[in-house]
């Protein structure tokens, strides 16, 4: 087989369809996501093929139809749950943590949460500080949650189904601007393993560690780097909870520098995570303090030049690496 | 079926009572699940003073009749949902006595493995769903698992027990519209003792009669005296009916009373001992045991018997949780996630 | 005040229209304040097609006759909250066009120096928090506007717009039990255009007249033709003297549609265009222009006036907005704090 | 005067009572803090002393009543909202998130929330997973939010104060197992100000950081150390967000060595923040990895040894100092 170049959010759709083939206790539940055809098409065509009672239009209530998952997962379906934005998954955080997070060690084993929650995640198209929050990092402080961020094509159509096949809640967060982005995908839709991260770029000087949108920037900066000489190795950590602490390590032994980049508010992100557990499991690998390349600490504005200055870009992470690199030792954060 | 109009005081509606029972083998099993759960909660009290149970512990003492009176109207298949003030509906669903207690000593032969203890009760097998300790948060789960049910073209009913403080949270009003516009087969059961902790009723509902605003999402609702085991269990059996049929959801309030403190930290300052004296008039116990034997229905006798048979049950639960083991500390981290995983 | 029955279809309600107005310039103002609003926004949209205004849009085409016709009736001391949707009311509420223009230019010169874009209109100065782009949220500010008005022994009111779609939403459910429980003056504002995005009204609702459904509260609660600004004009300003006479809250159902997509990426595979064409025939601004002409309120020469000088105000607001400046990316971060702080 | 020994919930009730004495525009707005008397009796007898209108009994609706604190601080007022716990603020995220930390920049600095939300927080008394959680470490990565966790009976009654007259929102987590314990004050209520880390004992060889509940056990913890001759410094960081970075870097400057010691679960912690900002800023101070105790990665159990197997104790302190000093190089984490 050919392989097909789709958009990513074709991509999705691909493997919610083979989802909802596969298995009859798959349903897709959420706001807007049938009669509209999903806010950003996602699910466009779903609801004429699988009708009405697999493709769930909700009233606004997130917390409601996100606990309704819960509840139908509980009782023996496979449901999606699609929280239109993280921005608006915050309505529905107590049920996610206090229920879908908590019921199979609070019952000693005897529940399984077997959800799945969709969100579109991140900044950059000008939607001001409500609707372009990346909370996925933050997510993954929570015991019992899995949380994946499929950043390339085939990761988009195949995570969904390994999710859906995993017993415990998986919360899968879509880059909002990957949605229009072509790529490949090969033969049918399979599943895509949660477990590992992905080498993306093979390289020998200074590790990239990223996910998510910022894959695709690391990518774009490694190039650059490569055309200066720096040999730039990009690790795609494809689930954020629980993390591949082996890849990151092997990484970081191989090149002894790193920048994590990560779209989180710098203080209390992902990327503090990973600095610590390097601290903790290859500290003495390291020939450099770590350096991240986050958001700035302000709701991010509407203004394009703004809300340009509050995400990282690609400069930023190259700037990043000529600070790590340069070894002046004092690497600021972004 | 309609809203009534809201009862201010502990006075009994219309009696059903003792006397609209005729057989005297469920009056007997209704009275017997009244005692059996009013006294495990007393040995509870018991046992948190002497420090063998702890954290928290919501006594449903006074509340009886409704546990004992709804829950026989369900099938083995149906699902049950309840607050942290459960502990009546899992004796009443048949979570074994020894299980619950092992899980309030915090034993690994807990119903819960000890993980839960008083507030988070449950029981898979049993489809009992017991412990929710964040008021509100199960009545989207109880949605969901109606929803389960409907999509399978399974004919089970999902009941959700929750208090008057539950109604004024908003997974309240986002669940009733969601269930009716579903068309689901949920059962809304809320326990309306007229206070959520100290704050009454009317100092936290602009509208006191509870069935009148439920009746606001188009289902229907109703309110039962809930201190009448008799009056309980037929209105449930009805809309457990009605539900099962594929009429939608519906609605029932049990006007009922807490006769103890909120929890063993309540120093009750909110509330005169007079009213409590005055609803203890109406003990579910007391009142349905008298009329039972007024009217013939159940021997005096039977009163004693019952008080031996559960005396001995709950010893026997009690000695089981004393029996039962600590689960040992590597286990801690097991069970967070199916698959092994690191954090 | 109560609830009435829900019209189904655009057809006007037994009209007050502008035969019932007597006011020369009170009905020039009125239609001049819906024509700059709709051609405000038709400016905007052709500034979206070109690039000028970017992230989301939401256009209140159509629903023009209710910022319109309700904000007439407020002090400049009260409070103004609204949604995503709300160009018009800011328009209405006095921000100026400029204003408006250059914070959907992202310019330091807009009403929220450029960090709020169309979503995010606010202008302190005439108690415009305008902009909430998360449906329901901004109803318990709406609360805690009134309750500070209160505590404070100031009689302002504060109202809160929100569309149908928010009624869902457990907020509205706590803010109109909370505001009815302890009378505070604030009046709720749906905007019933009869989708939430793509989802119509009776597939998100289980009681599709929201009017019956606020009175469960037990505040008073009416449903007005939001098609016809005198109606809206009329029912807001008794509203607004009941709630400002310290009579509680109040609740009022405009009932409306919008003319144009949900916002500019709406494919709009939800709707009939014979629907939309059917509403258009009750456009708010052709019938009362239409109507104050026919009954000699307005010269017909009017409405070619008005038209000129809105043209001009809206011109002279994108020239602003045209010569407005970028805000420096170094003061990024100003404004997160008060009090300058290290994160 | 002589300093008063008091309860850790009397010096809270203090602070609320100067509070109420001192500016008209503060109220007291929550679940049961006024008939009741509070849950852990905090707000006891406040109701009879200021009346119904300034001690406000909410129903249960934590989104509303915290929009409304948002509402009414915008407003003119000075409110103080109580969300009884932590564990039911997942219910007014969005709120304090999407409004409270936002209003200020998205309104290009119109609006000012003058706001001070107040909640128990922590684990160790048995309540099990839906009532044991530590959050605050994770609230901290809200940029907009001030963040403080007042430790000492001292910082109970005058961060409160202090809170009141920031400009900004500031969320006070205070720790359900310190009320009952007692401590002393001096004088009059005051304000305590938010701006500074305070050392609780000087060392030399290593330092413990950490706030809240947990400055107890490091002190505890601290005891036994010079019992052995380990010189322990216990920095109180008392303000979780914004973080005092150079009262972190002074003490690591000085010892080299250090345990950051945190309720929250591991992954994602704010340990993982100050350890990632010492790499940044102080990277060549270290004289050893840096190692953090912090909760086990799983919803906190009922049963008592569970509970205490998951939550940091003094041995779990010490033993990681051992570890540290042991200078085996891979200090990993409790
Ligand atoms: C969301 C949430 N807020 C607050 C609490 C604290 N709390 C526990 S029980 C309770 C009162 C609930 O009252 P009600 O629903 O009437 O049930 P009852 O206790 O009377 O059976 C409160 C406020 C909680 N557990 N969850
Ligand atoms: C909490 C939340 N959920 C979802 C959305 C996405 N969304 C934006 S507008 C909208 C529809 C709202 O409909 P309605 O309240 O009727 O207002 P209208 O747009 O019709 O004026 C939705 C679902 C949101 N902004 N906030
Ligand atoms: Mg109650
Ligand atoms: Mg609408």
């Amino acid at each position: 087989m050919t392989p097909q170049t789709i958009a990513y959010r074709e991509a999705l759709r691909q493997g919610l369809r083979e989802a909802l083939i596969r298995d009859d206790r798959v349903f897709l539940m959420g706001e807007d996501v049938g009669r509209y055809g999903g806010t950003y098409a996602v699910s466009h065509g779903l609801l004429e093929e699988f009708g009405e009672s697999r493709i769930r239009d909700t009233p606004l209530s997130e917390s409601t139809f996100t606990g309704a998952g819960i509840g139908a997962a509980l009782n023996g379906m496979r449901p999606i749950v699609e929280i239109m934005t993280v921005n608006f998954s915050l309505l529905a955080l107590d049920q996610i943590i206090n229920n879908a997070a908590t019921l199979r060690h609070m019952s000693g084993g005897q529940l399984s949460v077997p959800l799945v929650i969709r969100m579109t995640t991140g900044g950059g198209r000008q939607l001001a500080a409500q609707h372009s929050h990346s909370l996925e990092g933050w997510y993954a402080h929570i015991p019992g949650l899995r949380i994946v961020a499929p950043a390339t094509h085939e990761d988009a159509r195949g995570m969904l189904l390994a999710a859906l096949e995993d017993p415990d809640p998986v919360l899968i967060f879509e880059h909002a601007l990957l949605l229009g982005a072509e790529g490949t995908v090969e033969g049918e839709p399979h599943p895509m393993e949660l477990d590992h991260a992905a080498i993306r770029r093979e390289g020998g000087q200074v590790s990239l560690i990223t996910y998510g949108g910022m894959l695709h920037k690391s990518l774009a900066a490694a190039e650059q780097l490569a055309a200066e000489g720096i040999d730039t190795e990009v690790l795609d950590l494809r689930t954020l909870r629980p993390l591949d602490d082996a890849a990151i390590m092997a990484s970081v032994a191989k090149t002894h520098r790193l920048v994590v980049v990560d779209e989180g508010w710098r203080s209390g992100s992902l990327s503090a995570e990973i600095i610590t557990r390097i601290n903790e499991q290859a500290f003495f690998e390291l020939d450099a303090p770590p350096v991240r390349v986050c958001s700035q600490e302000v709701p991010v504005p509407y203004a394009k030049h703004l809300e340009d200055a509050a995400i990282p870009q690609v400069e930023d992470i190259v700037a990043a690496v000529h600070r790590l690199m340069g070894g002046s030792g004092s690497g600021g954060a972004s | 079926m309609n809203a009534s109009p809201p009862r201010e005081g502990p006075e009994a509606s219309p009696a059903i009572g003792a006397a609209g029972l005729d057989d005297p083998a469920r009056a007997r099993a209704l009275l017997w699940q009244m005692i059996r759960i009013r006294r495990f909660e007393e040995k509870c009290a018991e046992l948190y003073s002497a420090g063998k149970i702890r954290g928290f512990l919501h006594l449903y003492i006074g509340e009886e009749a409704i546990a004992a009176g709804a829950m026989p109207a369900l099938r083995d298949t149906d699902n049950v949902l309840a607050t942290y003030r459960e502990h009546g509906h899992a004796l009443a669903r048949g979570v074994p006595a020894g299980a619950i207690m092992a899980e309030m000593y915090g034993k690994q032969e807990g119903c819960s493995r000890g993980h839960g203890g008083s507030m988070h009760l449950f029981d898979a097998s049993r489809r009992f769903v017991g412990g929710s300790a964040i008021v509100g948060g199960s009545l989207p789960l109880a949605v969901g698992f109606a929803l389960a049910d409907r999509l399978a073209g399974r004919d089970n009913v999902t009941v959700c027990f929750f208090g008057d403080g539950a109604v004024a949270e908003g997974e309240f009003h986002e669940s009733l519209n969601l269930a009716t516009l579903w068309q689901l087969p949920v059962l809304f059961l809320c326990e309306n003792n007229r206070y959520a902790m100290g704050t009454a009723l009317e100092r936290h509902q602009s509208q006191v009669d509870l069935a009148a605003k439920a009746a606001a999402y188009r289902l229907p609702s109703e309110s039962v005296d809930g201190m009448d085991v008799v009056a309980v269990s037929r209105a449930t059996e009805a809309a457990i009916d009605q539900v099962r049929g594929g009429q939608g959801p519906m609605f029932l309030e049990y006007r009922t009373y807490r006769f103890r403190a909120h929890s063993m930290f309540d120093p009750e300052h909110y509330r005169d001992k007079a009213e409590v004296e005055q609803w203890k008039q109406r003990c579910p116990v007391e009142t349905f045991a008298r009329d039972a034997v007024a009217c013939g229905l159940l021997e005096a006798s039977v009163r004693d018997e019952i008080e031996r048979e559960v005396a001995e049950e709950i010893d026997a639960a009690v000695a089981f949780a004393e029996a039962g083991t600590w689960e040992p500390v590597e286990h801690l981290c097991r069970d967070v996630y199916a698959r092994e995983a690191r954090p």
